[in-house]
């Protein structure tokens, strides 16, 4: 069982949750980050007090997958996250040992 | 009963449909015809009679000018601020009302608008403690409003104008500090400023202080301030200036983001502000009159305009129009005309509104970044410059009386001028008055901040720790979050 | 025609720079020595008089009544809820105003206001479906205020009363169940409460009700309540006691954070409440006259001050001034001001803002804690103790109209005490008056709230299930959420 | 004085307490009988009659309109959209303001209110850049307030009504397309539509216009809109369809969640409609008089009980009252007894209430659910809809000023009608004129909105990219978030 | 030394925190996030308009502890947070390589 | 490649950052987080009830690196994040087995 994380632009959340959908991917999390990377913050100006803003809003979506899956989801999260312009973002991939579906307690590759 | 108030007197009916001239103007309503000549002169223009529209427009101009700090003022800044100051700066403007209130009624009205020390600097204590503030009218003040409501009126006057100090220091300063720092002011800068403007023996009312034999002099100063360019605006702008300076900057002024956490809450703050500012200037009339009409109209076009111009040289020098421009400009729109509304046409509300966009721009967008000194919500460039604007304005714009041949100005605006004012519009001296007072009023404001600023210093401090401001007065000073 | 309106009759010049006696007061405008006594005495009192004023007065105060509830209250209110909850709240007060405004409209104004039953506890039939309620005045409760104007007036008191209620048992009962509760609770307690307090012919109605001879008997409690401290303020709160008793705790009550979500709805809250209780309070003297002078400017002192006061007991007992100390303290001071704004004076008011800090304060921090209900936003700590505290103490500090020997009390704020009430104030037992009306409103609120709470639970049922109550009462009973 | 004040013309004691014939009807005040018969009828309806109230109310109701646009739609249009798109909204409201403020000071007040050009569609020239606007009354629109204030006052519904459009278009047109679009549009559709209804020699002024012998013709359609229902919602909401069908649909639009951000701000913004809008509606009477005062109690009753029936409605529907749907009720009630509460009686204004809200619900919910088109925050279901139901449903329930034979209708609620309406409403043929006034403002605003549309499509496009749209208004076109 | 996440529904936190608590878990990190599964959320109308709300609100439990504790805490967790409806939740369990307490640079087991 | 999760006192974030940046940390992803553990949280009083704020504000860090920069890094945040009171958070390692930025689709240490 592998977790995936991926950083995406916040505007394409809806086409990567349908690029995972197509795939057969049906759960996931989500949640709201600040990243901080090369893609450097505009420069924002209040009232002649200058600052640059360093963290960007962008999403973080939690998949837990059977290995089999994982090539293919990385790959259509790559393929529907991408602008092709700087701060995109990132997909991390690590084992995870265990999963548990808590209204039924089915373990393992079952509970993904 | 229904059919007598159907029949007669209607207030429409009559009047609109009856006799026409040849130009199709309505001539006299008939039922004028009846009454005799001082009753028609009476009922002619029907804003300048006695009548309980007078309290009922004072009434809800105070409640306007409250409005216009609680909850107006606390939003408009408080949205300004970063999050976790967002209270404090409620709690400066709750305090505000709270501390404000109980000096004005023990000593705070006596000492601006009474009169027994016979002193253009300073009322007298004949209404210390609201002693014989009751619903008669002050007729030093006006024959047809009670005096308790004007009183509170002016009241709520006293509350903002300590309130408006509060954002070039805010996010940095103990909340005990400000309160002791306030209640000196009052009395040292506030009190003795709005008696010299506005007090019947006043040193700086050219329009009222006519002099008074045995008793006080005339007016040294013959300036004009109608709704407290300099009493209100000048007075926090240059104290908040100060204090700021005394102060220093935010920690991680200039390297961190600083930006408002919530401009929604400074766009409500910036129409309430503008809802409430017609009780500020159409109420200094202190009548439901012709100079209250005028006051409400100038205000309106001036504050529209500025609000706009300040937008489109955000656009042409930004490329994009902001809200915090839009909200700026408002403000400052209504800032300048402040001293100017009640004695200027509305063309020339226009060009106040011209100037209200463009001056305090170059201060807030260029002079400040420059200087750098951190006036957090810029109350210095907005208040402070914008009241001196207006102050100096008010004596290049006011409208006279009268011609200088005597006769009544076909296009006159306010009546009042005439007795001691017409003379310096018609010399093209009234601008020297009006630099005078604003001259009186920065040192005033300047020197009574300075020294009450390091008293405070000295007596409680005024920081608090580095670590309770990256924690966020919020929590430190009162122990609550403003959203959880 | 506009010269006409400059050199005649304008507010100001005239008046206020025309002769002065030796003292520097100004005498009588010279025009005035043309008009006859009659004219004259009408004149002086600009407020005192006929006049399109009133309406405009009582218009504006219906507008801040209604401002009050809508957004005022609900802000109040749904800041201090958790997040989950906050538009049930809104939803509670909006419910109000429908469901009550068709209730006033069919029967409520003529319940209250009517007369036609001839009774001491409910109004009549003659005003159903607002028959004959138009333009012209009902001279029974005022010579120059339309009755379409009274009688909306009178609806916004009548929709923000059951609206407080919502205070003590928000997060936790059902939305039907609270409206049901309401529908029958006006016609229960409201109607015949405030036609007992207001009404012409009202049981404890004791300035204007002085009998008619055939068809009503006067007063028999001779007590005075100028703006609703029983009717509105502790038929609220002890109705809200027993309807959170009868309704039980919060889940998690004690265990879980309950803290307010949003500090800053709950300022804006308060700064709506105060702004638009100068309608209530100085409304309701149904004119723009020297009574609602007094009372706008009782409402500001004693407000100002519980506020002030209370975020100072706070600052000494606990260490710092909270914002929902400063806020509660203003609502307390409103309400305890609210049945003597009128009948006492400027000092009076300075000291019902001291005990409206502090007896309310006492309740709501210790004795809350003490007993262990959950009176989930205060309404019975502050409305009902508070409302009753006012009750009591306008029968302690409300000042005679005239002397004991008949002559015209100097110091006077309500000249309609003269006939009926000043009596008692003489010889020290209004407060006893004042009693009698406490305990019959207390016994009215807290035994109608008794039986409609359990046939409402009977019925209905009062509480949503556990799941629904965690979820949060804005999914469960609206399906929306508050932010997203 | 004060002694003068409190024995002789209280408003209160005399009269309250004086003599009661056998009914307990308090007869004439004793003061009175040494009135003539002419000051009699003067006195007798307090609000017929001249005095400075009639300033007061007007200042107070364009402060009342304008709250309604700032911040009161801002608010309710702002709460409804996507956080993304928050301050956008804010920034259309506040642009609105400064660039109509801007228009109407140079020559819409003229074009609208003037008559020089002595035409049915467009006023005239005399006024342009506010000429001769000064606090004098204009007595062809009233002998009793000032006309800079009525000018305001006029402007403030200038500002409010483009500001509506906005709602259908939100979240997807460019700031610069918008502003472009209004500049325009206020000349080809808002100045002559409000000279046609409400300027002296318009063509559809039912009430006013009866024509000036060697000037202009009488009102060739005898429509009548109190308030604006034609000239405001009419205007705005058939032009937002237009404009919201030549722009498409928002990208997402039926598959993204496109719920409102903060249902508490569009809370807010209703109350604050709600309140503001009785500066709109009474305030339209241009007096604090009994007209004023019916158009009032009308607004009230009509807006509470759609509000209530809305919910009710969706209750039975989808089986619960969403916030949403109290909001959506409530400005439907206002809208729909804008151009009738003038005219109709409180009976009348409750069927406006129910009709007001069943038939915006169906467009709205099915309607619109049907056709497709993306009208964001319903301006058309609401405005467009509701503001034809209002016109023509005053054709209907308006009640006349004389009875058929001639005598006063004791049922009357609006004299004014006698001159020229009241023959058409006898025949049953005054909603034949309303109809026709519907189908002129009907085609100029589709008309109008349609050439508009494309022009400024043509001139420099109307919406952002997609990305922009994706990211959202605020940062594209004002570079800043609404909340940090 | 593992990591648990679990994803369960808002209003079970406070039973979970305590089922923990029982069994001597003493820290966590909590926040807010939005699921995705197979609990469809409800479909909303907005004044004609109808949208498919498919994220719906959850909460993030991490904890790190010990191995021994695992088996224990996933227990307590899966046992406070079920309701036995669909979207009641899932817990993922892997590995740690090490922790520190920043206040006083303990690392490894001792840290958690 | 390794992940840190640091949980932080929030005040901390700007100074964490900065001492990542001069050791050549130039991604990180930020979250904010409410911390449960051995600092109890004050016992807040509304109008006479009391309530213990157990959840306490914090900010969590996510970081994604080579293997060699790992120890750096736990230095350098541990280091500026450090107030020596309790609540000061805790940093966790564990294991990531790819990396892939989105914008370039290179994968492995190439991509942090
Ligand atoms: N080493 C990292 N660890 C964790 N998150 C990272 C790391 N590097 C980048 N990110 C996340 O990915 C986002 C995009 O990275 P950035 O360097 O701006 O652009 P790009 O991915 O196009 O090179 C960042 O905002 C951040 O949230
Ligand atoms: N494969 C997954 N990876 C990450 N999170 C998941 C995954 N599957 C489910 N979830 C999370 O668990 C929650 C509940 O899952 P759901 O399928 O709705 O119900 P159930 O757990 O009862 O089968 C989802 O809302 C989502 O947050
Ligand atoms: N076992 C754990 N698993 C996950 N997060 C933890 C754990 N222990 C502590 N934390 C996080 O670290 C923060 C600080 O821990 P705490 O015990 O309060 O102080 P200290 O780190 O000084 O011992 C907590 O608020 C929580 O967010």
């Amino acid at each position: 069982m592998k977790k995936i994380e991926a950083i995406i632009k916040p505007f394409k959340l809806e086409e990567v949750k349908e690029a995972l959908a197509e795939i057969g991917v049906e759960g996931m999390t989500v949640s709201e980050v600040k990243g901080f990377g090369r893609q450097k913050g505009h420069t924002e100006i209040y009232r002649g007090s200058e600052y640059t803003v360093d963290f960007l809003p962008k999403i973080k979506l939690e998949i837990v997958l059977t290995d089999n899956l994982v090539d293919q989801a990385v790959g259509a999260i790559v393929k529907a996250a991408k602008t092709g312009k700087i701060g995109d973002g990132k997909v991390f991939v690590s084992a995870v040992e265990d999963a548990i579906r808590i209204r039924t307690d089915e373990h393992g590759d079952k509970a993904v | 009963m229904l059919e007598a108030y159907l029949t007669n007197g209607d207030p429409t009916v009559p009047l609109k449909t009856g006799p026409k001239d040849k130009d199709g103007n309505p001539t006299l309503p008939p039922e004028w015809a009846k009454l005799s000549a001082d009753a028609l002169a009476a009922a002619a223009p029907s804003t300048a009679t006695s009548g309980p529209g007078h309290n009922a427009w004072m009434m809800a101009s105070a409640a306007l000018v409250l409005f216009m700090t609680l909850p107006g003022l606390a939003l408009f800044y408080g949205g300004l601020v970063r999050r976790k100051n967002v209270l404090s700066v409620c709690a400066q403007c709750l305090g505000c009302a709270g501390l404000v209130t109980v000096l004005w009624w023990a000593f705070g009205y006596s000492l601006v608008f009474g009169k027994s020390f016979n002193s253009p600097y300073l009322g007298g204590s004949e209404f210390f403690f609201f002693k014989g503030v009751n619903s008669a009218p002050n007729t030093d003040y006006s024959y047809w409003v009670s005096q308790n409501v004007f009183a509170c009126y002016q009241l709520m006057f006293a509350i903002i104008t300590p309130a408006l100090i509060v954002g070039a220091i805010a996010e940095r300063m103990k909340y005990s500090a400000i309160m002791l720092f306030i209640a000196l002011w009052m009395f040292v800068v506030y009190f003795p400023m709005a008696h010299m403007v506005w007090g019947i023996s006043g040193l700086m009312n050219g329009v009222w202080n006519g002099g008074s034999p045995d008793h006080y002099p005339a007016a040294a100063i013959k300036a004009i301030d109608f709704a407290g360019g300099t009493v209100v605006h000048m007075t926090s702008g240059w104290s908040a200036l100060i204090l700021c300076l005394i102060l220093g900057k935010r920690l991680g002024f200039g390297k961190e983001k600083m930006a408002p956490h919530n401009m929604v809450l400074c766009m409500v703050g910036t129409g309430m502000l503008w809802v409430g500012w017609y009780g500020f200037n159409a109420g200094s009339a202190v009548a439901a009159d012709g100079v209250a009409a005028n006051a409400f109209t100038t205000t309106t076009l001036a504050t529209a305009t500025a609000g706009f111009v300040w937008a489109l040289i955000e656009l042409i020098h930004k490329g994009h129009a902001s809200i915090l421009g839009f909200c700026s400009g408002i403000v400052a729109g209504l800032v300048v005309i402040t001293p100017a509304c009640g004695f200027v046409s509305p063309n020339g509300a226009m060009i106040v509104g011209l100037v209200a966009a463009v001056i305090p721009y170059i201060f807030v967008v260029f002079v400040k970044g420059a200087i750098g000194y951190d006036d957090a919500l810029d109350t210095f460039g907005v208040h402070a410059v914008g009241g001196t604007t207006g102050a100096i304005i008010t004596g290049i714009l006011a409208v006279p009386a009268k011609l200088a041949d005597g006769k009544v100005n076909p296009d006159a605006v306010n009546p009042n001028l005439a007795a001691n004012v017409d003379k310096f519009i018609h010399s093209g001296t009234l601008v020297v008055q009006q630099l005078e007072a604003v001259a009186i009023t920065l040192v005033l404001s300047v020197v009574g901040s300075l020294v009450l600023g390091f008293i405070v210093k000295l007596v409680i401090g005024l920081r608090p720790t580095p670590e309770e401001e990256t924690v966020g007065l919020d929590l430190t000073d009162h122990q609550e979050e403003g959203y959880i």
